[in-house]
């Protein structure tokens, strides 16, 4: 992508670096923390270590995937944890029926939800956080009602193609892992090459002016917060299929986790910009942090909070310090 | 000439204000419309029911011989009507050749876009209107104007029957604005029907038809405008005799002020990085300092910066001799320093609050005592202004986000003259107010100087300029090239200032 | 949140570790009787628990009295026996818990010591154990999957049992008239469900007159319980028992029952856990019955692994024979609750 | 001038609009409080509301705090957190002195306020994430101080949580004194009309001089503080300090009090007045459906409607 127009006056190389750190800060936040985690511990690159940690995070990413787009229009998606578990419980419930039933429910409930947080959020112009909110009460309500107020755990058939999803493997490395690199690609050619993706970053930007210029502001903003739903659906689903159940007390804090995977992705929370690369960055350093800790074994379970609050600080404070230059005008 | 876009008796209301009351308004073909009125009149409004912005109460839409009704701006783009609404409206983050595509993106394999195809025609858009920028730049970085021409650079690349342009000029300088009228000439000559909002009458005579004039909601007037003097024009704008506006003048500045002869504001060398070199600039009490210069030379930096709302690298600013605190706004307002800034719809006016608590905002610790708002002194300052300014509004409590651009800005100027400051420094303080309000407030320039306000004028319009400044410091490229004093400050003078130079962008 | 939570500070942290191997007895049917797994079964070799390297996976934080006693267990007999010990801690969240196993397994843990926070959904631990013979044993809670394949023995109380001791409890107190309300535990929770299983069934069955008229989740919490049994005795004045899922709740009940200006005895309360707080609730009269979960899982979780990677034969089920505090012996046993 | 005094249908219909908006939670808190009085038994006595007052009084004054917070554009979800750390601290205070103890607790939420508002305002970190940050960390800090519950035996703890002023409940006593204050302090103070312009547009704000930062600062030490109450006056009602689950999911419960009271969540707008009935009217949804022993499926169900019920009366119309 060059163009022939001659640059008036091209960025500094100072300039040049620090947007580049804005943009993979998270990278180089992840490429630290794993040289650093690889040295202190002689059990972190192994390969087993590093499989299990691809695919456990695996199906947060897919959350997160669903909430970058919602981010980047300048909403939040509160209902994302809810609708993880409930996807998990209807997949579990539907893989009796087979596999198509198992991945399709979930897609359809949570598409649902979501369709109707977007309509909410777009024609009747509630708050997105308050919405989706309501929807994380209401999907958990509809979850406890399908479980027998949470007693029943409906069970996924080990031997079925289904499962497979979440339990097989391709060259060594887990199904749910090549899934979601296939839906990251995906969601990055459709943010970046697409129409719709243009509309994604427009309504975000500015949505007043979105609208002027004939973005169909609604139609995306509806999109988004559907396409999130089906992300959560999709990856309780294929969570569902790993663990071979459809366990109902997942899910909880989960989007607060998504989001902080977006942010330190580099994601503006205000709307407007961002990456999908960043966010599965974002989703990968949660993760090593958390095996780090457990790495160093005996830290007290209060401590471990404290020091993974300090941790988000940080790397948040590093990304809004590496990004203040270039956005000072 | 046939007929495409007409409204009969349109009416639309908003809480407590008829923005408009029964208004007809016919577009023709090849036939450039100009739609004016004082500040208020009604004119973004009709344009954006026009466009499927608003909803109007009552009134019909017939477009192509057809009744319409838009439900929303793509629809109406949709159906061949092309905008460029009085507020620059693009997203600032994206790209300028995202935002000239935004919807129309050329697509190739797959339907994803041909981001080269869209950054070689976005090119050649600008281009042809004399813009060369680095299409692949976030908006944000471009200055107001040129990002007014990405706009127009949008608006006619589209295959539209109608084109409408509110205020499209306000932000222009001299040369993009010929650019401007070479378009709006292209346009009519290819049958398409123009309609031009502005508050600048010369312009009207200069390229427009046919003329219609809005007060307070309703139309009072159309017709070809060569059958219509600029006196009688500007009296149906403003509701007053001929006799009456005959005895104003063009602009409203009184000429020389007696300035005192010690500097009030010194700023010495403020240096910022690819914006400012060097600049320094110096104030009288009494004095009008104009600053000159192309769109993107850092007249809005310099301002900026001595107001606290940028920070140099390096560079002092003081008042009566003493040195203030670079980069704060609190520092430079409580020394008496006090900025209209230029974009006032994102950095001046608070949307969501009221006229009064607008106008109250910045001089607030000053009405309070021990940090309890004292109300009455508030009223009291709010009324005078109000009645000083003559703002129009529903009443004290009105949200300034509902007002009009122009009331907007003497929204502004109220909140600024109510700290009574040392140093007023306005940066494009009449774009986009009515020929009355300009007036007046060029008037209050006039009379503030005379009072030992010092003033730092920024304007585009080249009279004003001239006219306003007992000095003026022109600017290119962040750098002062030139100061006009005394007899030096004419017209001609300084466009040979700012020619002899060349443009930034070469 | 699995149980209880409480506790006089002062005396919690010596409660724990004086009375380590004080606690837990094997109920009948005991070692021996049941099915049993030895090491040639299950696959994997014989090693010596001395030079083996334990990890532990804890589900919740270590914030109420039952999991700081349990967490407290296994750290002290792993002391005593000298053996090298991993810890994690799933801080109540499952997902987390699964990677928890998984990386103390990649950091070279040969047997498995896990209070699961949920029954389903061990897939992916229990195959990666598998793959490399890892022994897993479960304590207070049990995993769904084959004992002796996917795990080797479970190791804890049941819950179904206590809630049926707690209706014993209730039935007796009430004299099998009345109504009562369940203060349940957080909802989707397995020993929520097994709990009121228990208690209802045994109710249904023994004492047709005592009507379960009320049931609310109190969380496991005690301001949950207060909150939820204050609103519970203005709509239902005439209650007669109240049985809460948990002490902590049942303290919660305590509270709002004192708010509401009621007597000790008013309105009788069972709870299920055993700790301090809520034996000396009997003592005090406010409350009736005490069923005990016993959280002390260490000197039996090693035993067990002990014996197991010694090659002999251990019991896949080791169900511990809780005991229940009553005002016969509150006062007495108060020494013996956590 | 234009027209003002405009009647027309559809100015009047925009006023019955404007004034549901306003009003909505209002109506709805009536709409429960009849519902229950026709069937709910037992529900019209003096205990009852005494309960419910003193059940809503902590949710209310953390709804406060972050009603300041929303009005400045922000949101602070640590106010969980720092009830479970105004616990812990006034457990290992106590031995001090009640009073002591009290303000110490009081100080540490608006402790953990002050670095809240630090990363907002001079960082620059949205505070949707900085308190995150805090949330986790806070709870994590809570715990390390006092690892589990304790039983609080202080006679004037004790007091403080159940007596009473005429049979109106200290509780909610402070609650309402509170509430008073913080509107108050919007409406008349010239922190309350910065916090206001601020929330509205950053950028004029500054440039119009205030001083952002130290107002942004303040309101989030404000929020810390009042959280810090709450968590003082729960545990004075529990007379126990329970730092693992004291406020869990408050931040959920007081957002949805001010939003459901119709303050908007982009900023620039406070209504004490309508949080006051927020919170109530979550409480009476919340007594509702335990007094009728609704299963927790329902419960869930039940308050996702009366939400978007509420917001969708409360919501800003469209500007067509
Ligand atoms: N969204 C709105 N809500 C309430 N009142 C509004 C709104 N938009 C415009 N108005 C009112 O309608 C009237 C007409 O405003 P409009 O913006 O059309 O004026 P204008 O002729 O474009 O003025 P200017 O030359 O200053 O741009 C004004 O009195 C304004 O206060
Ligand atoms: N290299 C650059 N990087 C970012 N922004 C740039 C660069 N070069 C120029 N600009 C933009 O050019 C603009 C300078 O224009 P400025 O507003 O100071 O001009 P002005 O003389 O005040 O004209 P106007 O009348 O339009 O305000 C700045 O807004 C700045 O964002
Ligand atoms: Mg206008
Ligand atoms: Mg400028």
């Amino acid at each position: 992508m060059k163009t022939s127009g001659d640059e008036p006056t091209g960025p500094t190389r100072s300039e040049r670096i620090s947007a580049l750190a804005q943009q993979h800060g998270a990278l180089v936040t992840l490429v630290v923390a794993v040289i650093a985690a690889s040295l202190s511990f002689d059990t972190f690159m192994t390969a087993d270590n590093l499989e299990n940690m691809a695919v456990s995070s695996a199906f947060l990413a897919v959350v997160a995937l669903g909430m970058t787009f919602v981010i980047i229009t300048g909403g939040i998606d509160l209902s994302v944890g809810s609708l993880f578990a409930l996807g998990g419980v209807l997949a579990a419930w539907g893989s009796q029926y087979g596999t198509a039933v198992a991945l399709l429910l979930p897609l359809a409930v949570c598409g649902l939800i979501g369709l109707v947080n977007g309509l909410l959020i777009a024609r009747s112009r509630l708050a997105p956080f308050i919405v989706t909110l309501a929807a994380m009460l209401g999907a958990r309500g509809i979850l406890l009602s399908i479980t027998d107020e949470g007693s029943k755990t409906y069970l996924v058939d080990k031997d079925s193609f289904f499962a497979t999803l979440g339990q097989g493997k391709v060259l060594g490395i887990g199904a749910p892992v090549w899934i979601t690199l296939a839906l990251f690609v995906a969601g990055a050619v459709v943010l970046r090459r697409s129409r719709f993706g243009q509309y994604v970053y427009a309504v975000g930007g500015n949505e007043d002016a979105a609208a002027l210029m004939g973005a169909p502001v609604a139609r995306t903003k509806v999109t988004v917060y559907t396409l999130s739903g089906l992300c959560a659906g999709l990856a309780g689903a294929l969570n569902a299929a790993w663990l071979v159940s459809g366990v109902t007390i997942l899910g909880s804090g989960m989007e607060l986790e998504a989001i902080s995977a977006v942010v330190i992705g580099g994601t503006l929370l205000t709307g407007g910009f961002g990456f999908i690369s960043g966010s599965l960055v974002g989703v990968l350093l949660l993760k090593v942090i958390q095996n780090v800790i457990n790495q160093i074994g005996s830290l007290d379970s209060a401590y471990q909070q404290v020091v993974s609050g300090a941790f988000l600080a940080l790397v948040v404070i590093a990304q809004t310090w590496l990004g203040r230059r270039r956005r000072v005008l | 000439m046939p007929d495409v876009l007409s409204v009969a008796s349109l009416t639309k209301t908003f809480p407590g204000v008829r923005a408009l009351d029964a208004v007809d308004f016919t577009a023709r073909s090849g036939e450039v419309h100009a739609l004016i009125g004082e500040n208020g009149a009604g004119k973004s409004t009709l344009i954006k029911v026009l466009t499927g912005v608003y909803a109007p109460d009552t009134g019909n839409l017939t477009f192509n011989n057809r009744q319409v009704a838009f439900a929303t701006p793509l629809e109406a783009q949709h159906a061949g009507i092309s905008t460029i609404y009085q507020e620059v409206n693009l997203v600032p983050l994206m790209s300028v050749a995202r935002n000239l595509f935004l919807g129309r993106e050329p697509r190739g394999r797959l339907g994803l876009i041909d981001f080269r195809r869209m950054h070689r025609e976005a090119n050649e858009a600008l281009r042809r209107l004399g813009i060369t920028v680095d299409v692949r730049r976030p908006l944000r970085e471009l200055g107001v104007g040129t990002q007014q021409m990405v706009a127009l650079a949008r608006a006619v690349s589209v295959d539209a029957q109608v084109v409408i342009m509110d205020e499209p000029t306000s932000s222009l300088e001299p040369r993009e604005v010929q650019t401007l009228f070479g378009v709006i000439r292209m346009l009519r000559d290819r049958g398409i029907a123009v309609i031009y909002v502005s508050h600048r009458l010369e312009e009207l005579y200069e390229v427009c038809d046919t003329v219609t004039v809005l007060r307070d909601g309703k139309l009072v007037h159309t017709g070809p405008i060569a059958k219509l003097d600029r006196l009688h024009l500007v009296s149906l704008m403003l509701g007053r005799e001929v006799g009456e506006v005959r005895e104003e003048g063009a602009t409203k500045f009184s000429g020389d002020h007696a300035p005192d002869t010690r500097p009030i504001l010194q700023a010495d060398n403020l240096t910022m990085r690819h914006h400012l070199h060097d600049v320094s600039v110096e104030i009288r009490p009494g004095e009008v300092v104009g600053l000159g210069g192309l769109l993107g030379s850092g007249r809005s930096e310099t301002a900026k910066a001595i107001a606290g709302a940028l920070a140099p690298d390096s560079g002092r600013v003081a008042i009566a001799g003493e040195t203030i605190r670079t980069g704060s706004p609190p520092a430079a307002i409580r020394a008496g320093i006090s900025l209209l800034p230029e974009d006032r719809k994102a950095e001046g006016i608070v949307p969501g609050l009221s006229v009064r608590e607008n106008i109250a905002l910045a001089a607030l610790p000053r009405l309070s005592r021990f940090g309890l708002v004292d109300e009455s002194a508030i009223d009291a300052i709010v009324d005078t202004f109000m009645k000083r300014l003559r703002i129009k509004a529903s009443g004290p409590h009105q949200k300034v986000g509902e007002l009009s651009g122009g009331n907007q800005q003497k929204v502004l100027l109220a909140r600024w003259l109510a700290m009574n400051p040392k140093v007023l420094l306005l940066d494009e303080p009449t774009r986009g107010i009515d020929i009355g309000a300009k007036a007046e407030v060029q008037k209050l320039i006039d009379e503030l100087a005379n009072d030992g306000l010092a003033v730092l004028l920024i304007s585009s319009d080249m009279e004003e300029l001239i006219e306003g400044s007992d000095r003026v410091i022109v600017l290119k490229d962040g750098t002062v090239i030139e100061e006009l004093t005394g007899p030096q400050v004419t017209e001609d003078a300084l466009m040979r200032a700012i020619a002899t130079t060349g443009s930034p962008s070469d | 949140t699995g149980c209880a939570k409480s506790e006089d500070d002062g005396d919690k942290s010596s409660a724990s570790q004086d009375q380590g191997d004080s606690g837990q007895v094997v109920s009948e049917p005991s070692e021996g009787s049941g099915p049993t797994c030895a090491i040639d079964a299950y696959g994997g070799k014989k090693l010596d628990l001395k030079t083996a390297t334990v990890g532990f996976s804890q589900s919740e934080k270590e914030a109420n009295p039952f999991r700081i006693a349990e967490t407290a267990s296994i750290k002290a007999e792993a002391e005593k026996r000298g053996v090298k010990l991993l810890t994690a801690n799933a801080q109540s969240q499952f997902s987390k818990q699964i990677s928890d196993v998984q990386d103390l397994i990649a950091k070279g843990a040969d047997l498995l010591v896990i209070a699961p926070l949920n029954s389903d959904g061990w897939e992916p631990v229990l195959r990666a154990a598998s793959a490399k013979h890892i022994p897993i044993v479960t304590i207070d809670r049990k995993i769904n999957a084959k004992a002796c394949k996917d795990y080797v023995s479970f190791i804890g109380s049941d819950f179904v049992e206590q809630g049926k001791r707690a209706a014993d409890q209730m039935i007796k107190t009430t004299g099998g008239k009345g109504k009562v309300a369940i203060l349940l535990g957080a909802a989707g929770n397995n020993v929520t469900t097994e709990r009121t299983k228990g208690f209802e069934d045994r109710i249904k069955e023994k004492a047709p007159d005592l009507k379960v008229v009320f049931k609310q989740t109190g969380e496991f919490a005690r301001e949950k319980g207060q909150q939820v049994t204050e609103q519970l005795i203005q709509s239902k004045p005439d209650i007669t028992g109240i049985y809460a899922e948990n002490d902590e709740m049942g303290l919660g009940a305590v509270n709002a029952l004192k708010g509401a200006g009621k007597k000790a005895g008013d309105v009788k309360i069972v709870t299920v856990d055993g700790t301090r707080n809520a034996v000396q609730g009997i003592v005090d009269g406010w409350i009736d019955g005490v069923i005990e979960s016993n959280p002390r899982f260490g000197p039996l979780a090693f035993q067990t692994l002990d014996t197991f990677t010694k090659g002999t034969k251990v019991s896949q089920d080791i169900v511990i024979k809780d005991s229940a505090y009553t005002k016969t012996n509150a006062k007495a046993d108060l020494g013996k609750a956590y | 001038m234009t027209d003002l005094a405009l009647g027309g249908k559809a100015a009047d219909r925009e006023r019955i609009l404007r004034h549901l908006q306003s009003y909505g939670v209002y109506l709805g808190v009536a709409v429960l409080l009849l519902l229950n009085i026709a069937v709910t038994p037992h529900f019209l006595s003096a205990e009852n509301f005494r309960t419910q007052a003193v059940q809503v009084a902590p949710v209310l004054i953390v709804a406060l705090g972050m009603a300041l917070a929303i009005g400045s554009e922000g949101v602070d979800l640590s106010v969980g957190s720092v009830m479970a750390l105004s616990t812990s601290l006034l457990s290992l205070y106590l031995g001090y002195g009640t009073w002591i103890a009290l303000i110490v607790a009081i100080i540490g939420g608006a402790a953990i306020g002050l670095a809240n508002g630090s990363l907002i305002a001079f960082i620059g970190i949205q505070p949707i994430v900085a308190t995150l940050a805090l949330m986790v960390a806070g709870r994590g800090l809570a715990l390390v101080l006092l690892p589990q519950l304790k039983d609080v035996r202080d006679p004037t703890m004790a007091s403080l949580g159940s007596g009473d002023v005429l049979g109106i409940p200290y509780l909610a006593l402070i609650a309402a004194a509170l509430a008073l204050l913080v509107a108050f302090v919007v409406r008349r103070t010239t922190f309350g009309r910065q916090l206001l312009a601020i929330g509205d547009s950053r950028p004029a704000a500054r440039l119009a001089g205030l001083p952002v930062r130290r107002v942004l600062i303040l309101v989030y030490v404000c929020s810390g503080a009042l959280a810090a109450i709450a968590g003082v006056l729960a545990t004075a009602r529990l007379t126990a300090s329970d730092p693992t689950s004291l406020g869990n999911l408050m931040e959920l419960s007081a957002i949805t009090a001010v939003v459901v009271g119709g303050t908007p969540l982009s900023g620039g707008r406070v209504r004490i007045g309508g949080t006051v009935a927020g919170a109530v009217l979550i409480q009476l949804l919340t007594a509702t459906l335990i007094k009728h022993d609704l299963p927790p499926s329902w419960t869930q169900i039940a308050q996702a409607i009366v939400i978007i019920l509420a917001v969708y009366a409360a919501r800003e119309r469209g500007k067509r």
